[in-house]
């Protein structure tokens, strides 16, 4: 079993859906002779060839309509969006027609894409390299959001994502890309799409996270820990469809809980978990739920970053919050 | 300023049919006397089917319905020349398109009467439901070649979409990447010179659409779009260069859109009455007649048994149409996903109670 | 007091700020000679003329973008969306241009920009002319949305829209253009953003909506009261900035809540109010607050519209839910 | 086929000084010997500060960084062309063009250094920050033109992108716009041949950018992008004919990136050292100089003066940077919106206690 980071795991994972599924093609800004700005797709338009690895022109939402129409024929395309923030420009084509192709020919068409994009903060980016605006696509219905925290989770998670016979939009921490290595087995496996993952077990307050702020989320419930409270972490891994029973359950053990984003409070995933907790475990909660996100404006530039990702700081004060109240 | 010439371009004029349905015999495509009077009694056909589906609008049995009126030749005459083994991507307007593909017409009416169902298109018709969002079909349509190259299939790929739609992004970028790997595709537009109420002068500085092709590196046409025989061959050609792997053609059909741009639209409110009249005289239906007739395969006998078989047809499919079960509430919910994520399952459990 | 509909308190509205201001203009399909496909524009164009009042070319990423522009150059333009379905095309433009510009250049720049469009079901409409997306624009940091669900409060709203220095999104409730006539003052007068207001005063259970809902929620606690129920009803107005405190006083009183929006469930603005009377009346609660929403699915055509609309019976059911909780 | 021809098109090259610093004396703009040495002089310091930016970067005291090297013809050609009166929008890699325009050369460290500050645009120099999001502003300018002509002040708009910008909706979205309004805007088109990685004949399927504005029914020119004469003089000839109301203008710049698209690239792995070196014979500087040797106004010691003038010139700027106080975390709240709403306020109590 090898040691690999995120990007090696992401690219083990395409590399083995191409080889067992001709239908399989890649298509995105420099993915091909580059391999990726972030080397995700190294090597493969050298394995695969150019038609099926595809350096495609600046357009995003040709990008995007381009796959749609590749899958409506028959392929299984795995797009790639430089960056979270160029997938606005897509937005369209996701959500009037990715989106709802099996909706609107009753089942007659379906598009069984993948747009992989990295997304999220800390890579002390330019503009608009930083976004992390998942409650988007998570209101959008039809189309399905993965965000893998990890190497290993990343390999199953993706493979689950290219048999998913919906559209699935893959966020890629980038932050992750190369920070963590683990083992990953070279055979292939898949993880459910839909479930979360506890990471860590406790019984004092729940903290949901994923993505790259399940990393700090964690090093503060180890901080925590230090001082006698016991978090339960919980990787949400898929945001739709939400594992509400997961986090249900967690909470109406530990009584509080504390959601970790970086995306803008406002509007943000935190809302609809926190919904979901007072649909389904309001009687149980001893504290309102904390959020811990980026505040309601774009993400400042490297300079200012620091100052709006939610820190180790950030989270515990929270945790205090919700065990003092 | 002497300066040194880089490239030049042209772009061309096809009419086979002139307004009096003259024919030039250097231009006529092969059909035989047989598929010459199915190209005609398609167009009375829809045009028979347009009529009643203002009818029944105006009854308060179809929602919002976009005529194809004026659009006869352009349609009917493009869709004769594709193989049903091609794809098509089209387009509200396009009931023409759709109808002689092979869906039935009663599905029309369906999807305009506001049920889903009438855009499941039949297994082995290769064609994407009609798009409301303009122009967005256009990339998917171009995804579509490329898969079909990939595949190493020999068909060709026809998009429809109109004036209006050249204006948007993906128009460009669906042309572009078009251009960039020489696809199998043949981009149709459908000039009719109003986008609702935006007419072409406030849509482009360009003086024709077809030219808008030099930007991407391959052919655009215009043709006479009231003319059944241009468009026939301009649209065969160019599906021949397509299945033949030599790229993307651009036609633009240059028609005029005889009705309201829907059935919630009065033009008279934008445009005049003297403008309409000069293209009724470019009608695409009796130009054909009068050539039929100059072969001597058009009579008013035969006119009249053509009209009152559509007539016949079209009575047909509205009794089908009106015999259509009322859809299930929970299709609107079970086509969301292949499989239901449990959310969505209890929100139709939901759906179910209330 | 003239007795008008939306469409024309909308259209005075319009009027009176370009009257007033040389630096209002127009843009959108079909808004000069045709007056716009619902007639919101009516009658502008002979009085101010093709240059402000501009018929675009097809193309709302445009439309947006050129709004933009013209507002760094010192106009203000109200850019006219035709159907909320159509404003997915100018995402890019909107979260990457309009809504940051103030940020980008600290305040060298700002962008006066309104972009109008109908939103909202009800109306048998083709396919992505029913979308309440409004969820997506709420989370978006730099841009305000505004949602006015009568003619008085329209004509206020829209003028305190068009004198804002930011961009604001301001969704016209299409069901509601021509189906409620009330007295419009003829006068100018503004009303704040960020306001709520409440319409209906009672002690049993806060329900709270925007837009065409609205209506049918005041439909619902009418009936409510025949049974005794006392109903107090908020009409949001502005969704960015939300009137928390409004929402949150409002549930103290009645310890219960009811949400009503047309968009679906899942990441839907009842998610963010929920949270918002979490952090700051959990204790207050009796019983979770409840959602009557649109499902996790696309709003469906005509025949199957009325079933996925909120409508007066599953508000009862919600409030008698929250009752008996 | 026999058509009817119906549109004709060309599209020309413009070249004023060729590889060998040759001038087409016919073609030459009216600069005095003093105009002709700033020009130098800027391109000079241009590249010397584009030095400096990626020794900053290598040190950590930068973040990315897209170099102008290979551009500087084209970014200062086109700049010394416009108004201070003028407006211009742009991207990343216009440096040139914004030190050209009078922004501090410390404010462009200071942007890329990851402070937003950077593009806090003097009060009075009529610049957009620089776009990230690649054709976006096209648009943009495009509308501020249109407010321009709406207020009758007889300004231009200059607009920079790249090659690959071109492939976006809002590149033909924009042009379409102006070409229907005939707008005072000079669309300049810096092709470098790449998109990062992606070379010119995978992002259109056109043989040059500059017919795309055919499209659009206005003139497209390609200019030799290495030619600061060339550059100049087509820049001066579309802002004149746009102030005058006479419409746009696309100008390609044929021109080639020497660098890394940026300081996060490596352009090794996807482009020949036999490419790179066929234009460095095409270098902007290098003819510039044998031209201006030609007109006597050029030797070794004032290269060196002009040369070392940089070095101390770009010396103070790196000071001026490293001297500016860190930004305020507030900053990043404040700027949302002109007056903070409740929550805001809110986040902002939030911030500063923790
Ligand atoms: C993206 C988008 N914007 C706006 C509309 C509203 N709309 C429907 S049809 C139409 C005009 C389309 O004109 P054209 O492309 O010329 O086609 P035609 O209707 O004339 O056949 C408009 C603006 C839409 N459906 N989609
Ligand atoms: C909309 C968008 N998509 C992708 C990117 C990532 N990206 C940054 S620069 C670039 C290439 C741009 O090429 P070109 O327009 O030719 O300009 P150049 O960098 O060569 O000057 C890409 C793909 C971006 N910034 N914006
Ligand atoms: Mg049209
Ligand atoms: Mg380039």
């Amino acid at each position: 079993m090898a040691i690999l980071n995120l990007v090696q795991s992401i690219n083990l994972a395409l590399r083995q859906e191409m080889e067992r599924d001709p239908r399989v093609v890649l298509l995105g800004e420099d993915i091909g002779k580059n391999g990726g700005v972030f080397r995700v797709t190294e090597g493969l338009q050298q394995k695969f060839g150019e038609a099926r690895v595809i350096d495609s022109p600046l357009s995003e939402s040709g990008i995007v309509g381009f796959s749609i129409g590749m899958s409506v024929y028959g392929l299984v395309p795995v797009a790639e969006i430089q960056f979270m923030g160029f997938l606005y420009g897509a937005m369209e084509q996701i959500l009037s027609h990715a989106s709802r192709i099996r909706m609107r020919s009753r089942g007659r068409f379906h598009c069984p894409l993948v747009i992989r994009t990295p997304y999220g903060g800390g890579i002390h980016a330019p503009e608009l390299h930083s976004e992390s605006t998942e409650a988007f696509f998570v209101h959008a219905p039809g189309i399905k959001v993965v965000v893998p925290s990890t190497p290993y989770q990343a390999k199953g998670l993706l493979i689950s994502a290219i048999r998913d016979p919906d559209p699935v939009l893959f966020l890629e921490p980038s932050r992750v890309y190369r920070s963590i290595k683990e083992e990953v087995p070279e055979e292939e496996y898949t993880l459910p799409l839909g479930e979360a993952r506890i990471v860590m077990e406790g019984e004092d307050v729940t903290l949901v996270s994923w993505g790259a702020m399940l990393l700090t989320t964690l090093n503060a419930a180890k901080q925590a820990q230090e001082k006698g409270v016991h978090a339960e972490v919980i990787d949400l891994r898929t945001l739709y469809p939400l594992d509400t029973k997961t986090v249900v359950e967690s909470v109406k053990k530990t009584k509080r809980a504390v959601i970790v984003h970086e995306a803008p409070k406002t509007g943000g995933l935190g809302a609809e978990i926190i919904a979901r907790i007072n649909e389904e475990a309001l009687l149980h909660l001893e504290a309102p739920v904390e959020r811990v996100t980026g505040y309601d404006t774009a993400i400042p530039l490297s300079q200012l970053e620091s100052y709006y990702l939610p820190s180790v700081n950030r989270i515990i004060h929270a945790i205090e919050k919700v065990r003092s109240f | 300023m002497p300066k040194k010439t880089l490239k030049s371009f042209a772009v061309e004029w096809l009419q086979v049919l002139d307004e009096q349905g003259n024919c030039d015999e250097m231009l006529r495509p092969a059909l035989s006397d047989a598929q010459l009077q199915k190209l005609y009694e398609w167009m009375i056909l829809i045009r028979t089917f347009d009529e009643k589906a203002f009818n029944l609008q105006r009854q308060g049995r179809l929602g919002t319905y976009a005529p194809v009126h004026g659009h006869e030749a352009t349609q009917v005459g493009s869709a004769f020349a594709l193989q049903p083994s091609d794809w098509v991507f089209a387009s509200y307007r396009d009931g023409a398109v759709y109808g002689v593909r092979g869906l039935p017409l009663a599905m029309i009416f369906q999807y305009w009467a506001g049920d889903e169902r009438g855009m499941q298109i039949p297994k082995g018709e290769n064609d994407f439901p009609m798009t409301i969002q303009v122009g967005t079909q256009i990339p998917l349509a171009v995804g579509a070649a490329y898969a079909a190259k990939l595949r190493k299939e020999a068909i060709a790929v026809a998009v429809y979409f109109g004036d209006g739609a050249t204006s948007k992004g993906d128009f460009h970028e669906g042309l572009n990447f078009a251009g960039v790997h020489r696809l199998p595709i043949v981009f149709i537009c459908e000039n009719n010179h109003y986008a609702i109420s935006v007419p072409l002068k406030y849509q482009t500085g360009s003086d024709t659409l077809a030219q808008k092709a030099i930007a991407y590196g391959f052919t655009g046409i215009q043709v006479d779009g009231n003319d059944a025989l241009g468009v026939y061959r301009a649209t065969l050609e160019a599906l021949e260069k397509a299945r033949k792997g030599e790229g993307p053609t651009l036609i633009e059909c240059f028609t005029y859109r005889m009705g309201d741009h829907t059935t919630a639209d009065d033009a008279s409110r934008y445009r005049s009455a003297e403008e309409v009249q000069i293209w009724q005289k470019k009608d695409p239906v009796e130009r054909f007649e009068k050539y039929l007739e100059s072969k001597g395969i058009w009579n008013k006998s035969y006119e009249e048994k053509v009209r009152s078989k559509a007539q016949e047809e079209v009575a047909q499919v509205v009794r089908e149409f009106e015999s259509l079960p009322p859809p299930d509430p929970e299709d609107m919910i079970r086509y969301t996903f292949d499989t239901l994520p449990p959310d969505l399952a209890k929100q139709m459990e939901n759906l179910k109670s209330s």
